[in-house]
């Protein structure tokens, strides 16, 4: 493994508690690896399987879905939901060749910019430790 | 508790300062059918000395003796609450990776954090209802626990920190009574009488005569050192304070001892240097 | 005595680090409220309170730390370290200090209780166990105090509660062999504190 | 095509410092369907907005990205700002490169840059698929709900009632007035709290537009801003208020005698009783656990052998207008109301968690709201300060400070904010009490930062003659009489032992019990704590996140009562900005269904939590859903349901999001 | 059991109870059973059951929306069709179920009769169909569960990520991308499916492996907690792809983590459609 070898993380964080958590790692001026690109989504019950999936497929190291912490959501149940589908299907990815450890669903309030900052720095260095996909980044094998 | 059997181990200071304490707690012992087989050959477990200068060393000495205690599938008991922290402590320490895998390199082979540890204080207090012969009825008493059984509680999972119960209610199944006192945890000056007398007469005499002003007839302890510490120093104490104190310090083995019917010479009373026998006598229980 | 400088804080603070890394215990947090000092038994017979050695690591003090008989003088009784709010383990950080006087030699502890317990610890090292009357004897003439407690010993004596015999164990070669593995281990690491954790 | 243009704000040097603009800027020329790009020094400012209007006229532009901080912050501006050049607001994006760049990788500048071009070109491909999205106009309840009858709440209600709107006030206790009540004096003034309070009580009371529901509680809360409905458990009161004329004979009567809550249990009430003499309302209730009848019922239902206990009813037969009512059951009422302002205050720490101060097992080591309660002319002792152990006038009294506040070890990082100022206030009054007290205050930092605060604290060191000892006590322990409390005075660095008659602790804040719960009901944020989280902790102070429901007092954080009367203002005037409004604007960001891809499965109907999916049969006689886009809330699991992508969201479509993700490859 | 069936078939149609009897016939080789469409009594005489007949027909019903018809399933049919009634896609009360007792259908060729069981069936523990209108056959007692045959599942457990990756690769680059998987699935009935869709465009158009390994994989996804392990899309798969073990995974999942066997209860929802508030998924924690 490259000691350049630099993850790319998709974080898919809901506008109301994870997002505002990122935002307030910044407002804090907490320092994290730039690993990370975050897409706004209302709740993580939002982040469809596919999308998810496609992030692995276009070639993401990891993918972080991170919602309000369990009886908090903004919309009651959003991130329940979120937990099954993320449980299943980080199965199914796992069967498929691509570690667990990739895909990760956490819970982040919006005033936990702490957490987030430390989140995403041990996701990062986790990943970086994991290194590039087994599947050769492009899901099973891009140009093969 | 009755019935079973545990790895003793005495600790230096019962072969020596606090002999009476090792002879009640076999006694003791005897009478409740917890039989006790001595660790063969322990050997010290450092005390805060080891510990103090060298961290490797204060876990290695007590892990020996877990060790030993380990080959013969026994857990472990000990009166004194020096020995049992500094095995408690050592066994957790053992908990973590790299500290099992160092000390396992001093003592040529690896050592479980599994063996389990429990003072002697525990064992004897898990089921109550002793055959008293002799109850203690009248006598007021101060249980004084000192640091080393209850604190941290993270670590040793006792009793709590501030305001334990364990000796209290042991002291009350005796029928004696046990006086609600808030210095039951406080420390007494632990092993330093010898390096710093001062210190150690200070922290006693604190502790001795609040137990006393708050009308206690004596104080029990689970634990050499508390009880050197109240008991040989305590004519110097008076000296320095120019108060007469004279309160006997008692291990609890020999106040349970005592309620069980054994003789006060049988318990080794007469070995201690502040005199309990009149305090026995006036109550009827000499 | 000397007159006491202005307090210089120095830009670097080597054993703020070093202390922090090897109890694991953040000294930094420390706010100062006292109530280490508030419940420590020994707290009156120091020169730095526990409080103000927190303090002085803070400020980079390195000497004045290393030299204090604060580290010497805690009991290891605990209260401060479950009492503290900020859940400091402060007996683990005086028990951090000790380890580094004996490591770096330039302060040699507080004489009475240093030596108590290295005579302790060679005690051990030769009988496997200890033996009070050697002890008492022994630390009685390291700290060249020959007459010290001498009063209690007749009365002790008579009751029988110091045998003049040490309790020798069969196995001292093992204990002695322990001694030798922990001082060989220390050797190979420069800093022997980093073998392990730190004591609680 | 579309024509995009993109505006890269320097926000001064947050993002400039570290992110380079120019790069940037070159980077979006190159971005598909980008024909424009500026910068600004600070684009939310009106030159940088009047910019942005600007470029957009002259540069026909018809999506724009603006490459600044978090949505949170401006979204809502710069939607305004292309509104008025002509463009629908939402063919806007914004691309956080402060808060989720500059600002966490400061330390990175050549990594910052490139993942701001990289949110940029995300941003990019995101607005190229957006839709201009229309509002629509919703009708709203004109009605308040407030939540608690503390200070805050009693403020909030009178505000909203006085400005013409109805208004519900809910409480859970029998009485209204909150932890005020039981307060003796307020500082720094050292007015009478029930002589400022009382009055206001009995307005709340007499108010033609506020309905008081006391003994009540809020259950359950559901629907959206300006169209909520409330369920409130109205608890039985075994009373029947039209009938009860406060006589009192009750109350005298009953020979069940049981320690006062109000009194924290230093004095006795009866079974039926009111908290204290001037609740409002004055109605007394019947404590169902303690109550003599209701145990006895409870007795025979349950058919046991043996002596009955008594039947009692002595209230019942001297009840002058026989009010007393036992059919009397909980009720439900249904309510709806437009806006909600949730006061549900503060209880204090529980200190028996602190061993080392004898866990509770001294009587003579008190909380600061019971010395409030000895203090006080109505309390238990008629205002005489006595120990509890043995109604002695303790001489020496030794005050603790931040008992379960800055204490991690307890879970309470916090600072509680009022101690410092009510054990000044405790102990002036201590000495007005009796000039031979003594006070010795133990405190870690004294934090007096209101209008004539430090001023007291003075007032209290030079007047009441307190002694300040800094320091936090590590043990307290009985002697004989006395209580021996161990400190430290960290000024001159040595231990300290003070022998007190009486020691007082000055028990933090924290949330009132149910507190959570409520929130969860209402769909709040809360902290760890239990604290209601703010909508912006500066900026929106009294606003939760969720629209339409604001907070005030110490339900938010640790307050004092004029900070509390201010918020229970202030949120107020935010509920009236919403009832007074002719109509609500929806929120066009709501899911739409697909007719030609829907297949009915209804996935998306068991999913939503809202019941905001319906169905309807197509001409073609196939039965698919439909959004109800007033009870729709945007929260999209209806999308993540559906496998067809017939259910799409507004604002955040598959295209959107698919867009995003595809451009960090392109 | 042929004639229960006919009997039956006809009767329906005779009273104009249903309109249309889906069943099979012996198909074109006089060895292998066909989908049957009996909209007649006379046609009802074609009708038969046996061990050949390995369809799924319920997928069907779902064109005949809104139309009585009776229907022969075996037991698996028959979850697959509970599945199709509790997402809507099928009225229960349109539709007469023939539940035929299965022995297990046997593995065959066109033209040939095999002699072993299919493997799915060799593991099967549903003989009798859970619901039905009319049962034909004689009910048996079930066997208790067995392990997968496909030791292929196994063996992936035990592999490393790098090895399950190369094998998935390996299996999902013969794919053709020709959808029969998806269009014998009784499962898959959307109306246009997400991997033919343009917009959004999920799935491009190359035949390539990223391509098809996203396809393959939200196939399996969207069946979670859906499949009811019948095999079809297996069994059609003209380059062998061993879909089985992919829906099996999810199956043996869903199972473990949610207690849930699809097709087994009428009126639930699947379970990523629900949620419990305090379930330890060992995610999020």
């Amino acid at each position: 493994m490259a000691l350049d070898y630099q993850p790319k993380i998709v974080g898919f964080l809901c506008n109301w508690c994870s997002y505002a958590g990122a935002d307030m790692a910044g407002t804090s001026r907490l320092t994290y690896p730039p690993n990370i690109r975050i897409i706004r989504v209302p709740c993580s019950g939002r982040v469809d399987a596919t999308l998810v999936t496609k992030c692995f497929q276009q070639g993401a190291d990891a993918v972080l879905v991170a919602g309000c912490h369990p009886g908090e959501c903004h919309y009651s149940e959003g991130n329940y939901h979120a937990r099954r589908r993320f449980t299943v299907l980080r199965e199914l990815l796992s069967f498929l060749g691509i570690e667990k450890d990739r895909l990760r669903l956490e819970w982040v309030s919006a005033a936990e910019g702490k957490k987030f900052s430390q989140l995403v720095s041990e996701f990062s260095a986790e990943i970086a430790h994991l290194g590039p996909r087994k599947d050769n980044g492009k899901a099973a094998g891009g140009s093969l | 508790m009755a019935g079973r059997t545990y790895a003793y181990y005495p600790g230096c200071a019962l072969h020596g300062t606090a002999r009476e304490y090792d002879v009640s707690a076999r006694l003791v012992c005897q009478t409740l059918n917890v039989k006790l087989q001595e660790i063969k050959d322990w050997s010290c477990c450092g005390a805060s000395s080891a510990a103090s200068l060298s961290p490797l060393l204060g876990i290695a000495l007590p892990a020996h003796n877990l060790k030993l205690a380990a080959a013969m599938e026994l857990p472990i008991t000990t009166p004194c609450a020096m020995c049992s922290y500094r095995l408690k402590t050592a066994a957790h320490e053992l908990k973590d990776e790299a500290t099992a895998r160092q000390v396992s390199e001093v003592l040529g082979s690896a050592v479980g954090p599994e063996v389990t540890v429990e003072p002697l204080l525990q064992v004897l207090s898990e089921d109550l209802s002793f055959p008293i012969r002799k109850p203690l009825t009248g006598l007021k008493v101060a249980c004084y626990y000192g640091c080393l059984l209850v604190r941290p509680k993270s670590v040793l999972q006792f009793d709590d920190e501030e305001n334990p119960q364990t000796m209290d209610r042991l002291i009350t199944a005796l029928g004696a009574e046990a006086i609600d006192w808030g210095l039951k945890t406080e420390c007494c000056g632990a092993g330093l009488p010898l390096a710093r007398p001062d210190l150690v007469h200070r922290l006693a005499y604190r502790i001795i005569s609040l137990a006393q002003r708050l009308g206690a007839d004596c104080i029990a302890t689970a634990c050499p050192m508390c009880q050197s510490n109240l008991d040989i120093h305590q004519k110097e104490i008076e000296a320095e304070h120019g108060e007469k104190l004279g309160l006997p310090i008692f291990y609890f083995t020999q106040l349970l001892g005592l309620a069980l019917g054994f003789t006060p010479r049988e318990l080794y009373l007469h070995k201690h240097l502040t005199n309990p026998l009149p305090l026995l006598r006036a109550k009827g229980l000499g | 005595m000397t007159i006491p400088d202005v307090i210089r804080p120095p830009l670097s603070r080597p054993l703020l680090i070093f202390i922090e890394a090897h109890s694991g215990q953040p000294v930094s947090r420390c706010n100062q409220c006292g109530k280490c000092t508030a419940g420590c038994p020994a707290a009156w017979a120091m020169d730095l309170t526990p409080r103000q050695v927190m303090r002085a690591l803070q400020l980079g003090l390195d000497n004045d730390v290393l030299a204090s008989s604060a580290i010497w003088l805690c009991l290891s009784c605990q209260i401060c370290s479950v009492r503290c709010p900020l859940e400091i383990d402060v007996a683990k950080v005086m028990h951090s200090l000790r380890h580094r006087t004996q490591e770096d030699k330039t302060h040699p502890g507080d004489k009475n209780i240093a030596r108590f317990h290295g005579v302790f610890r060679g005690i051990i090292h030769r009988y496997g166990r200890i033996y009070e009357l050697g002890l008492a004897g022994l630390n009685n003439m390291v700290s060249r105090r020959p007459w010290a407690h001498l009063k209690l010993f007749p009365a002790m004596l008579r009751k029988g509660k110091l045998p003049m015999r040490p309790s020798r164990i069969k196995a001292t070669a093992e204990v002695k062999n322990i001694f030798q593995k922990v001082a060989a281990l220390e050797e190979r690491f420069s800093t022997p504190s980093e073998l392990t954790k730190g004591d609680r | 095509m579309a024509r995009i243009g993109v505006f890269v704000c320097h926000c001064g040097s947050n993002i400039a410092g570290t992110v380079n603009i120019a790069q940037v800027m070159a980077a979006a020329q190159t971005m598909p369907l980008v024909t424009f790009v500026a910068d600004n020094k600070y684009s939310c400012s009106e030159i940088g907005q009047t910019a942005i209007r600007e470029a957009i006229l002259k540069q026909k532009l018809e999506r724009v990205v603006i490459a600044a901080c978090s949505p949170q912050m401006h979204e809502a501006t710069f939607r305004k700002t292309v509104a008025q050049a002509g463009l629908n607001p939402y063919l806007l994006e914004i691309a956080n490169i402060r808060e989720h760049c500059s600002w966490v990788h400061s330390n990175d500048k050549a990594a910052a840059t490139k993942k701001a071009i990289e949110l940029v070109k995300m941003a990019v491909a995101k607005v190229a698929r957006h839709e201009a999205l229309f509002t629509k106009e919703i009708g709203l309840t004109k009605k308040a709900l407030v939540i608690g009858g503390g200070i805050s709440g009693i403020q909030a209600a009178l505000d909203m009632a006085n400005a013409g709107y109805p208004v519900i006030l809910v409480e859970r206790e029998p009485t209204i007035g909150g932890r005020m009540a039981q307060l003796d004096k307020t500082f720094p003034t050292l007015d009478c709290s029930s002589c400022i309070l009382t009055p206001k009580m009995v307005e709340v009371a007499q108010h033609p537009n506020i309905t008081l529901l006391t003994y009540a509680e809020v259950k359950s809360v559901r629907g959206f801003v300006g169209n909520f409905e409330v369920e409130i458990l109205q608890r039985a009161r075994k009373v029947d208020a039209s009938k009860c004329t406060s006589c009192g004979i009750c109350w005298q009567k009953c020979p069940e005698k049981i320690p006062a809550e109000f009194n924290l249990g230093l004095g006795p009430r009866a079974a039926i009783y009111t908290p204290f003499p001037q609740a409002v309302p004055n109605i007394p209730s019947i404590d169902l656990a303690h109550c003599r009848y209701i145990k006895y019922q409870e007795f025979v239902a349950r058919g046991e052998e043996g002596k009955k206990p008594p039947q009692c009813r002595i209230c019942e037969r001297l009840c002058p207008p026989q009010a007393i009512d036992w059919e009397q059951s909980d009720q439900v009422l249904v309510e709806k109301v437009g806006a909600i302002v949730v006061a549900t205050g503060y209880q204090t720490f529980d200190h028996t968690r602190y061993g080392e101060f004898g866990a509770g097992r001294y009587p003579d080591v008190i909380t600061g709201i019971q010395l409030e309660r000895l203090l006080s002319a109505s309390g238990p002792t008629e205002g005489e300060v006595v120990r509890p152990s043995d109604g002695t006038h303790p001489k020496t009294v030794v005050f603790v400070s931040c008992v379960g506040s800055r204490d991690e070890r307890m879970g309470r990082a916090y600072c509680s904010n009022v101690c410092c100022m009510y054990m000044a206030k405790q102990a002036i009054l201590l000495k007005e009490h009796d000039p031979e007290v003594q006070s010795y205050i133990f405190y870690i930092d004294i934090r007096a930062g209101g209008k004539g605060y430090e001023e007291f604290i003075r007032r209290a060191q030079e007047e009441a003659r307190a002694i300040y000892l800094r320091g936090r006590i590590s043990h307290i322990y009985q002697d004989g009489k006395k209580l021996i409390v161990r400190g430290e005075d960290s000024l001159l660095g040595r231990p300290v032992e003070i022998a007190a008659d009486l020691v007082v602790l000055a028990t933090g804040i924290e949330p009132s019990a149910g507190a959570k719960e409520l929130a969860q009901s209402l769909n709040i944020s809360y902290d760890a704590h239990g604290f209601m989280v703010e909508a912006h902790p500066k900026l929106r102070p009294v606003e939760s996140r969720t629209e339409g429901i604001f907070l005030a007092g110490t339900a938010i954080a640790p307050n004092d009562i004029p900070g509390c009367v201010a918020q229970g203002s202030a949120a107020a005037v935010k509920a009236l900005a919403v009832l007074s409004r002719p109509s609500l604007v929806s929120d066009p960001m709501v899911a739409i269904v697909d007719p030609l891809r829907c297949t009915g499965c209804f996935a998306c109907q068991r999913a939503c939590a809202f019941n905001a999916i319906d169905s309807q049969v197509t001409r073609d006689g196939k039965t698919i859903a439909v959004v109800n886009e007033s009870l729709c809330k945007g929260c999209g699991l209806c999308v993540s349901a559906c496998r067809g992508v017939a259910m799409n969201l507004k604002g955040f479509s598959q295209q959107q999001l698919l867009a995003e993700v595809n451009a960090l490859w392109r | 059991m042929n004639q229960a069936i006919r009997d039956k078939a006809k009767e329906l149609l005779a009273s104009g109870a249903v309109s249309c009897v889906i069943g099979y016939d012996v198909g074109s080789d006089g060895i292998n059973a066909r989908p049957f469409f009996a909209y007649t009594e006379e046609e009802a005489d074609g009708l038969a059951f046996d061990q050949t007949c390995t369809h799924n027909l319920v997928k069907y019903l779902i064109d005949r929306a809104g139309k009585a018809t009776a229907i022969v399933v075996k037991p698996c049919d028959a979850r697959a069709l509970t599945v199709l009634i509790n997402e809507k896609q099928v009225k229960r009360e349109e539709v007469f179920i023939i539940g035929a007792v299965c022995h297990g259908i046997i593995e065959s060729t066109w033209g040939q009769k095999g002699s072993d069981l299919q493997g799915r069936c060799q593991t099967c523990t549903q003989h009798t169909p859970l619901v039905y209108d009319l049962l034909v056959g004689e009910p048996m007692a079930e066997p208790t569960p067995k392990a997968p045959l496909d030791h292929r599942a196994a063996t992936l457990a035990n592999m490393s990520v790098a090895e399950r990756a190369a094998f998935w690769a390996e299996q999902f680059q013969r794919c053709l991308r020709c959808n029969a998987c998806r269009q014998v699935c009784p499962g898959c009935y959307c109306a246009e499916c997400f991997v033919d869709q343009l917009d959004p465009e999920w799935v491009g158009i190359r035949i390539d492996l990223p391509e098809k390994w996203l396809w393959n994989t939200i196939r399996a996804f969207h069946l979670a907690g859906r499949c009811v392990g019948c095999d079809e899309c297996q069994r059609v798969c003209p380059v062998n792809i061993p879909l089985g073990l992919l829906n099996h995974k999810l199956e043996e999942e869903v199972a473990t983590l949610f207690d849930f066997r699809p097709g087994v209860k009428a009126d639930v929802p699947a379970p990523l459609e629900t949620f419990k508030k305090d379930e330890k998924l060992g995610i999020g924690e």
